[in-house]
């Protein structure tokens, strides 16, 4: 194995010294932020589709990767050179605006005519059939990008230059230099923090489905259309997936790729399940020490004092096991849910 | 004009045929009481009205208006209201929430909230826990409290004196004493005396079908009538 | 000595749900355990069968196999063992599978390590098989062995609970609430079916049935608050006064006069 | 009492009977192909049925599969993590066959590193099951994956499997594999396309088994008796206790059960067998890659398989493996598939002609050529929606059903 | 191998079965495509009354010139993975028991092969387009009946790291590379020669995830060492993340010049940091290049790729690229084996192929030569800078930048790895 981790004293007193100074402690936690920002939006969507309908929806990486191409598409065709920072943030909202209609609605319409039909199977047969819709969904946007003359797989720069070059340079903070992109990052995600709380405490949707996940037929005898609650929390679940992509578009570590369909998969499974399922509460929570962690990893492999290649992977699902070995309803789950 | 009529409904589970042609009709402000033995089919005539297993064939109108093929909850909205057997509680939602869910919208929660506990001041002690936490008797007064906060004008309740303490049942008869007074019922019940004590009219279910009904005066359990189907 | 419990005490957050309890069984007695709902007569079985940890307080059990052990902590898988069964107030049942296997599979698990026979065929032990049909003929449900349990009535799937819990050949038998919904008719048979149990078993019954407890127990028990507040036989638990205001409400005293207490009456302020 | 054993011997021998045809349909495919290369059919049969090659590929992720099945069918919980032990086997023979095994000499039996690695895995999981079955539903399934993920994290980066750990390991040559009865030579069949052993005029009667056909069946028997052993448990007291836990745990506590440890002896066993496949694999592929043994979507294909067979019906998985790799055989180009048929049939004309600016041909390039899994992922949406018992489990249902049927409502656990 | 008619005589009655292996479905077809070119071209530069094969999908393809044998081409199609790769090579082995192995783009793939197929056969495999130095340098490897025309990563790295050494005025290097074979591989070569020139430091490389895209740390980390240059063993995968991080930092970026798909990738991170319309000049001073190229058409100038190059657009629509000059060469080789193989037996090719001069090549006349040790051809590399795309060759090569006039040619004997360093020797 090459977790060349030398442990020699010197070198692990010299690891502690250099990971106290303000520079390195303010990187890692500006960048932590700015990642978790970026968590928390890919993973709400699945916070409300799984954590509260119970649907484990495989097609949230797909539906984020969807939104990346599209926003990606949007801004290349009206960017230019010369367009100004300022008109390109403004078109940025719009595309944020557009896509998240565009899959609100998408979502809706799969939700409405293939779960639907299957709700009164068992939850493994919605994890399934949305598994195969992101088999399609995937191999679908391969084809159409490939024709496009487009490479799927590495991130597709022709969008991410889009982004305004204040985003891309760095500002220097407490001596040490971060991207400017991460601010956005964390103002975008705190707005989708906001948001989604204000949907889940000020209407009595996330009520309805949370009663609705336990025993629709009663929901359904008291009154409320469940069915139509569920086809509009699903379709919000994958607008913000779409959200999540359209940040992702500008991200240069990540990027519209049809990669993003798995990835961004597994990283909001991962969030979800640490913050306990159904607790919104706890997927903030949980993207905050993903986000951490992910950048704390990233500057030890960052100084080399780590060289081995697989530690992004092993951070998020070492985290993930240990997490669930510790406490195995997750951050906010409710006991009886995990384990017993 | 009768609340509801229900006209020759045929209801199945999948093959088995389990209403084979139930007739009954429910009049403004009266209870009615569907009694028989377990397994002839009361809770799946309720759920009928209800469109939850809807009726292959017949009629059901309410108020006049036909409500086969409509959804459960247009029929809810209707003022149709459900206390069902096994008191189907939202385990994971809190007592509160519970109720929450019950009240409609637009209603004002707070005062129905005030008056279920009224109603059953041991759910005011445990408002913030998870009902699956609930004693069962303590779950079976949440199911009649939700019942009877939707604004129902037909409220259907299904076995309500299950696994209560004698004292709480005088309690819900109470309650459903009241709440008849601006409400019709259908009320399915185990316990003979008690129906019949609640209940104006009764219906006697056998197989499906409907035996005997007729007035509840006087009616005891060994009536001859009442016997041959009820008696083992 | 069948089973005792000493100061046992249960606690869930704020509320004492089971509050020092002592409490002993006798061989061959049927038992009734009443009190207002709330009162913690399931979160009491609970703590006997091991669903539940005690806060304070000891459970000991004299099991006809295994002599006398200390069964405070130990899981319900043990306790069933060692012969202490159950059944459920809300159903609790194996949902997909036919009525048979739902008893026989019951059967199954207090035949020594026949379960780990892995390399065997259930088919082959026809001793389980026999043994669920009687089963399901003393709980009437002989006719429907074959659907699933699933499908069953309301009714049908109390009888059932009570059909898995006696096929795991209890020492002691813990029903609770077992008429709850049961119709009026049938709790006569049902009734007979414990009476006829409690000859070679003994039995702690929940029960908010007042008739039949009055009618077939040896010895009733009042809890109220957790706390165990009396302890009788039937004729004194109806008289006592402090049962009276706490549970029963004017039960067993004004109506006695009215009809002498028959068939027809049978389910009077129960479930 | 005898009476009743004829009756459950009768009622076995029943059981048996579809296996039985099963097994010959299997046996006499190879023929069956063989001869319709003689006849007009030839390009048709190459091109719309599963080539030997594909039908190997269908024993050993079939009987991964059936592993699979096993423990999230008849329990309930789903291993999402079940390619770990897979991976588990695979490498485990790779290294033997090297000599990198500590304690196992080289050129020892494939037969008993099978088995060893095997063993291996049995223990892997009891330990991973130690912890995780704390746990259910959904979480289980995650934690379950998230082990899975480290360890194959761990194997792309470990050089001692090879200078380039990142591809994995492949079995040196020489060292060729063979299954049979040990250090009985006449009885073993050296399995590999290339490396295995072939026979010509087998017994005088002109027929010729090719090392393809060999490693078909010598693939096949290994897969039948574990096969043969995971419906021996399910059809025990032990796998009904199986069963009970999928359809209520706690009640099967309840009854006195030590639900505990059933699920880990149904645990380690689907592993075990899940590692059986692994090396099967390795051994006819010489050699194992991270990528094709420890990532999960070798986890996601066995559940593909499980799902189109019939989960929940221990022989559904393999029809399930026989479906998939059908398909991937009919779609890709690999000895010849519907695209290289079409472009036969088709005359030059009809291939270039242009529909909407893109001709025949250009279409059969984009959507035909390597898009398996476009279609892989139609057909399964279609089954989920309507066939949701699958092959298996629909045909049971016709003939009064069987487990398959019951398996709705069990994972209700994954809700909350 | 020699089914009858192969086995002497004149080579024009005779039948080569061809198994050609590429990726020719899924993202990577452009790789086997490419590289199909490439082969297709040699063959039919070969002979004046054969054009080349122009469709590029799995199949069978017959070329029969008149005074040349028939070559049967079955190509299967890999999509890039290795797994498949063994198994379709094997199907052509065992089903279509084909003469000659030709294929290998991936070198995962080729690896597989070798390890797999190679040694349980006794016929020629062609490898090729892959590019992993250690084929044909690594014991693990090379071997008597594998053959490689097609250039090195280790030839980029050593032709790149003498010119970096020498012509540049750096100090220190940092070197990236993936955490693969190809990676490792490339950055050793770097090193090698790096570490001969004094005035150059060499910092501990550092290695990745392919697809890794995280690099400002590491890069931080570099410059405050004081690295001024870096180099980056990387496929189009990776790339582009790192040339786009790169360049936002004042340091000399240097490797090797791509192919089309990459080019069009990097071209985009170019764009992405310059804008849209960028000078060569632009591109010099961003510090973006030299690098060195294994070949691309604009490099070279002799008639046989004048010919070439026309003959591809003709065919194909677009210049030539990276991986086909290897396997036109292969190609080439292969009709010259035979040509002069006193028959078609794999032993015989074997012989021919070894040691071999092949002579017509887009390199020039005699432009590859088959080491003895190795089977690995030498040939010439070139070093330039990216240009922006002429409006000459907008039509045929679509993307952004393309290499410019070559600063320099580093002869092959400069670019190949030494005798003494080689791994395996079977001279
Ligand atoms: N989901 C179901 N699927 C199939 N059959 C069912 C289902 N639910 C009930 N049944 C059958 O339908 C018949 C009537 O059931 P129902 O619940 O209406 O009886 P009931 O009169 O309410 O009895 P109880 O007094 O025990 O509640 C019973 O024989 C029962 O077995
Ligand atoms: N798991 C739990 N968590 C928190 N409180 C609980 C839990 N289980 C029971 N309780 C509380 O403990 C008290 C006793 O509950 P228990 O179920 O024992 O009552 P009971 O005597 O069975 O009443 P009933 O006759 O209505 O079934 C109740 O107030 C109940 O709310
Ligand atoms: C409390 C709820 C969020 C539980 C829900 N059934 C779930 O999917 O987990
Ligand atoms: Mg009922
Ligand atoms: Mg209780």
């Amino acid at each position: 194995m090459t977790i060349e981790l030398t442990t020699e004293v010197p070198l692990v007193i010299d690891t502690l010294e250099r990971l106290f100074q303000p520079s390195t402690i303010a990187r890692i936690i500006v960048e932590g932020l700015g990642k978790a920002a970026v968590y928390f939006v890919l993973a709400v969507g699945l916070t409300l589709v799984f954590g509260l309908m119970g649907v484990l929806n495989f097609t949230h990486g797909a539906m984020a990767m969807l939104g990346a191409y599209i926003g990606g598409l949007v801004m290349v065709l009206s960017v230019s050179d010369g367009t100004g920072a300022l008109v390109r943030i403004a078109l940025f909202m719009v595309v944020l605006a557009v896509v998240f209609a565009l899959l609100t609605g998408f979502g809706s319409a799969f939700e409405y005519s293939l779960i639907r039909p299957i709700y009164d199977r068992t939850p493994m047969y919605q994890i399934l059939l949305t598994f195969g819709v992101a088999l399609i969904l995937e191999e679908v946007t391969r084809i159409v990008v490939l024709s496009q003359g487009i490479q799927p797989e590495p991130p597709w720069s022709g969008a991410m230059a889009t982004a305004p070059a204040a985003f891309t340079e760095r500002y220097d903070i407490l001596g040490a230099p971060i991207r400017g992109l991460y601010a956005f990052e964390i103002v975008l995600g705190i707005v989708a923090v906001v948001g989604v709380w204000l949907f889940l405490n000020r209407t009595l949707y996330g009520l309805y489905i949370r009663a609705g996940s336990e025993d629709p037929e009663m929901v359904e005898a008291l009154g409320i259309d469940v069915r139509q609650a569920f086809t509009i929390v699903f379709g919000l679940g994958t607008g913000l997936a779409g959200i999540g992509g359209v940040l992702l578009m500008w991200d240069p570590l990540w990027g519209p790729s049809a990669l993003l369909a798995i990835d961004v998969l597994l990283y909001a499974f991962v969030v979800v399940i640490i913050g306990g399922l159904g607790s919104f509460k706890g997927t903030v929570a949980a993207a905050i020490l993903v986000g951490i962690a992910d950048s704390f990893t990233t500057w030890l492999f960052a100084t080399g004092i780590v060289t081995f290649t697989g530690l992004p992977e092993l951070t998020i699902f070492g985290l993930l096991v240990i997490m669930l070995i510790i406490r195995p309803q997750g951050l906010y789950g409710v006991e009886e849910v995990g384990g017993h | 004009m009768s609340v509801l009529e229900l006209e020759d409904v045929h209801t199945y589970y999948g093959e088995s045929h389990v209403l084979q042609g139930v007739s009954l009709d429910v009049e403004e402000q009266e209870i009615v009481a569907l009694i028989g033995r377990n397994g002839v089919g009361k809770t799946t005539t309720l759920r009928s009205i209800l469109q939850l297993t809807p009726p292959r064939e017949g009629t059901i109108r309410y108020r006049g208006e036909e409500i086969v093929g409509k959804d459960t909850h247009e029929v809810s909205n209707d003022g149709i209201g459900w206390v069902p057997e096994e008191r189907r509680m939202f385990g994971y939602l809190t007592v509160e929430e519970n109720i929450r869910v019950a009240v409609k919208p637009d209603d004002d929660f707070e005062a129905q909230r005030e008056y279920v506990y009224s109603l059953f001041p041991a759910l005011d002690e445990f408002s913030e826990k998870e009902a699956r936490n609930l004693s069962g008797g303590q779950q079976q007064m949440l199911a009649i409290a939700r019942g009877m906060v939707g604004q129902n004008e037909l409220l259907l309740v299904d076995e309500p004196s299950e696994g209560l303490a004698p004292m709480i049942v005088d309690q819900v008869v109470d309650a459903l004493e009241t709440a008849s007074e601006d409400t019709t019922m259908i009320l399915v019940e185990q316990n003979f005396p008690l129906a019949m004590e609640l209940a104006d009219r009764f219906y006697l279910i056998d197989h499906g079908t409907v035996v005997e009904s007729g007035s509840t005066e006087g009616v005891t359990a060994d009536d001859e009538r009442i016997r041959r189907y009820l008696s083992a | 000595m069948l089973l005792s419990t000493t100061n046992l005490t249960k606690q869930f957050g704020g509320i004492t749900a089971v509050d020092g309890v002592d409490f002993t069984l006798e061989d061959g007695q049927l038992c009734s355990v009443i009190g207002p709902n709330g009162a913690g007569k399931t979160t009491f079985f609970n703590l006997i069968t091991g669903e539940l940890e005690p806060t304070f307080g000891t459970i000991e059990f004299d099991s006809s196999d295994a002599g006398t052990v200390e069964i405070t902590d130990a899981d319900p898988a043990t306790t069933a063992r060692l012969g202490l069964h159950r059944s459920y107030q809300i159903t609790n049942i194996f949902p997909t599978v036919s009525v048979l296997e739902n008893v026989r599979i019951a059967v199954q698990a207090h035949r020594g390590n026949d379960s780990w026979r892995f390399w065997r065929n259930v088919n082959s032990f026809d001793e389980h098989f026999e043994e669920a049909h009687t089963i399901l003929e003393r709980i009437g449900l002989d006719n429907d062995a074959n659907i699933a349990a699933q499908n069953l009535s309301h009714g049908e799937k109390r009888s059932l609970e009570i059909g898995i819990a006696l096929a795991g050949d209890p020492d002691v038998l813990l029903l609770d609430e077992p008429t709850a919904g049961v119709s009026s008719e049938d709790i006569g048979r049902l009734t007979d079916l414990i009476d006829d149990v409690a000859d070679d078993h003994a039995i702690m019954l929940i029960e908010h049935n007042m008739d039949i407890v009055m009618d077939i127990s040896d010895r009733v028990v009042v809890l109220d608050n957790g706390e165990l507040i009396a302890d009788g036989v039937p004729s004194e638990i109806r008289e006592s006064d402090r049962v009276q205001q706490a549970y029963l409400g004017g039960y067993g005293q004004d109506d006695e006069s009215d009809e002498p207490a028959d068939d027809s009456e049978t389910g009077v302020a129960a479930g | 009492m005898s009476s009743s054993d004829e009756h459950w011997i009768r009622s076995y021998g029943r059981d048996q009977f579809p296996h039985v045809l099963v097994v010959l349909g299997f046996a006499l495919y190879p023929i069956l192909l063989g001869v319709l290369n003689r006849t007009p059919l030839a390009s048709e049969a190459s091109a719309f049925l599963p080539g030997l090659t594909f039908m190997i590929i269908v024993l050993y992720m079939g009987l991964f599969a059936i592993s699979f099945d096993f423990i999230s069918g008849y329990t309930g919980y789903l291993s999402f993590g079940h390619a770990a032990f897979y991976g588990t086997g695979a490498y485990f023979v790779v290294l033997a066959a090297n000599g990198q095994v500590p304690g196992v000499p080289e050129g020892t039996p494939f037969m008993v590193t099978m088995v060893l690695g095997a063993t291996l895995a049995f223990v892997v999981a009891l330990a991973i099951g130690a912890v995780s079955f704390r746990l259910t539903g959904v979480y289980f399934a995650m934690l379950t994956l998230g082990f899975a993920q480290v360890m194959y994290e761990f194997i792309r980066h470990w050089g001692y499997v090879s200078s380039n750990p990142t591809e994995g390991a492949t079995i040196s040559s020489g060292a060729d594999l063979s299954i049979g009865v040990p250090f009985v030579d006449s009885l073993n069949f050296a399995v590999g396309r290339l490396s295995g052993d072939s026979f010509e005029n087998v017994l005088g009667l002109g027929i010729d088994v090719s090392a393809t056909m060999t490693s078909y069946y010598a693939l096949g028997i290994v897969v039948l008796l574990s096969y043969f052993v995971m419906q021996r448990i399910i059809h025990s007291p032990f796998g009904k206790v199986m069963i009970a836990i999928r359809e209520n745990e706690e009640r099967a506590r309840a009854v006195g059960y030590n639900v505990f440890w059933y699920k880990m002896g149904a645990f380690a066993t689907s592993a075990f067998f899940a590692a059986i496949a692994g090396a099967l694999f390795a051994a006819y592929a010489g050699g194992a890659s991270p990528d094709n043994s420890f990532y999960f979507l070798v986890t996601a294909d066995a559940l593909i398989m499980a799902i189109i067979g019939g989960i929940g019906t221990l022989a559904g998985p393999l029809f399930g493996a026989l479906f998939h790799e059908w398909f991937e055989d009919i779609l890709s180009t690999e000895s010849d598939g519907l695209s290289t048929y079409l472009e036969q049939l088709l005359p030059e004309s009809v291939l270039t002609a242009e529909v909407a600016g893109l001709t025949i041909n250009d279409f059969i390039g984009t959507f035909l050529d390597g898009r398996a899994p476009l279609y892989l992922g139609i057909i399964f949406v279609l089954f989920v929606l309507f066939v949701p018992n699958g092959l298996l489990g629909s045909i049971r249902d016709r003939l009064g059903g069987t487990v398959s049927k019951r398996f709705p409502a069990v994972l209700d656990r994954y809700r909350r | 191998v020699t089914d009858e008619g192969n086995g002497t005589g004149d080579p024009d009655e005779q039948t080569i079965r061809i198994g050609a292996f590429q990726p020719t479905s899924g993202d990577l077809e452009y790789y086997g495509q490419s590289a199909l070119q490439g082969f297709y071209c040699g063959l039919a530069y070969k002979y004046d009354d054969v054009e080349p094969v122009d469709t590029l999908s799995a199949g069978e393809y017959t070329v029969d010139p008149a005074d040349g044998p028939t070559f049967e081409i079955i190509l299967e199609d890999t999509a890039f993975d290795p797994d498949t790769a063994r198994r379709v090579a094997e199907d052509l082995v065992v089903d279509e028991d084909v003469d000659i192995l030709f294929g290998g783009t991936s070198s995962d793939s080729a690896r597989r092969v070798i390890d797999t197929i190679v040694p349980e056969t006794d016929i020629p495999y062609l490898c090729g387009p892959a590019a992993d130095g250690d084929i044909t340098v690594s014991d693990e490897y090379c071997h008597e009946r594998v053959f490689r025309a097609s250039e090195h990563t280790s030839m980029d790295a050593r032709s790149g790291a003498r010119y970096v050494a020498e012509e540049m005025d750096i100090s220190t290097v940092q070197l990236f590379g993936s955490d693969n074979a190809f990676g490792r591989g490339g950055v050793e070569n770097y090193t090698a020669v790096l570490e001969q020139s004094d005035d150059v430091e060499i910092l501990e490389p550092r290695f990745t995830e392919v697809g890794y895209s995280e690099f400002e740390g590491m890069m931080d980390e570099a410059v405050d060492e004081g690295a001024d240059a870096v180099g980056g063993v990387y496929t189009f995968q990776t790339l582009p993340q790192f040339i786009g991080t790169a360049m936002a930092y004042d340091v000399q970026i240097f490797g090797g010049f791509a192919e089309l798909v990459t080019t069009q990738v990097l071209g985009g991170a170019v764009v992405e940091a310059l804008g849209e319309d960028f000078t060569a000049e632009d591109i010099e001073e961003s510090g973006l290049g030299p690098f060195t190229t294994r070949y691309h058409w604009n490099q070279y100038d002799n008639p046989i790729n004048d010919a070439y190059i026309d003959m591809n657009v003709e065919t194909y629509e677009q210049v030539p690229d990276l991986l086909s000059a290897g396997t036109f060469t292969i190609a080439s080789a292969l009709v010259q084996a035979l040509e002069e193989a006193e028959d078609a037996s794999s032993d015989a090719i074997i012989d021919a192929l070894t040691g071999m001069t092949v002579t017509d090549t887009p390199k020039g006349e005699n432009g590859y030569q088959f080491r003895e040790e190795n089977n690995q051809a030498t040939s010439d590399m070139t070093v330039a800078y990216p240009v922006p795309t002429s409006e000459e060759f907008e039509e045929t090569w679509d993307a952004p930048i393309m290499p410019g006039e070559p600063i320099e040619t580093v002869a092959a004997d400069e670019a190949m790895v030494p005798a003494d360093e080689l791994g395996c020797d079977r001279s």
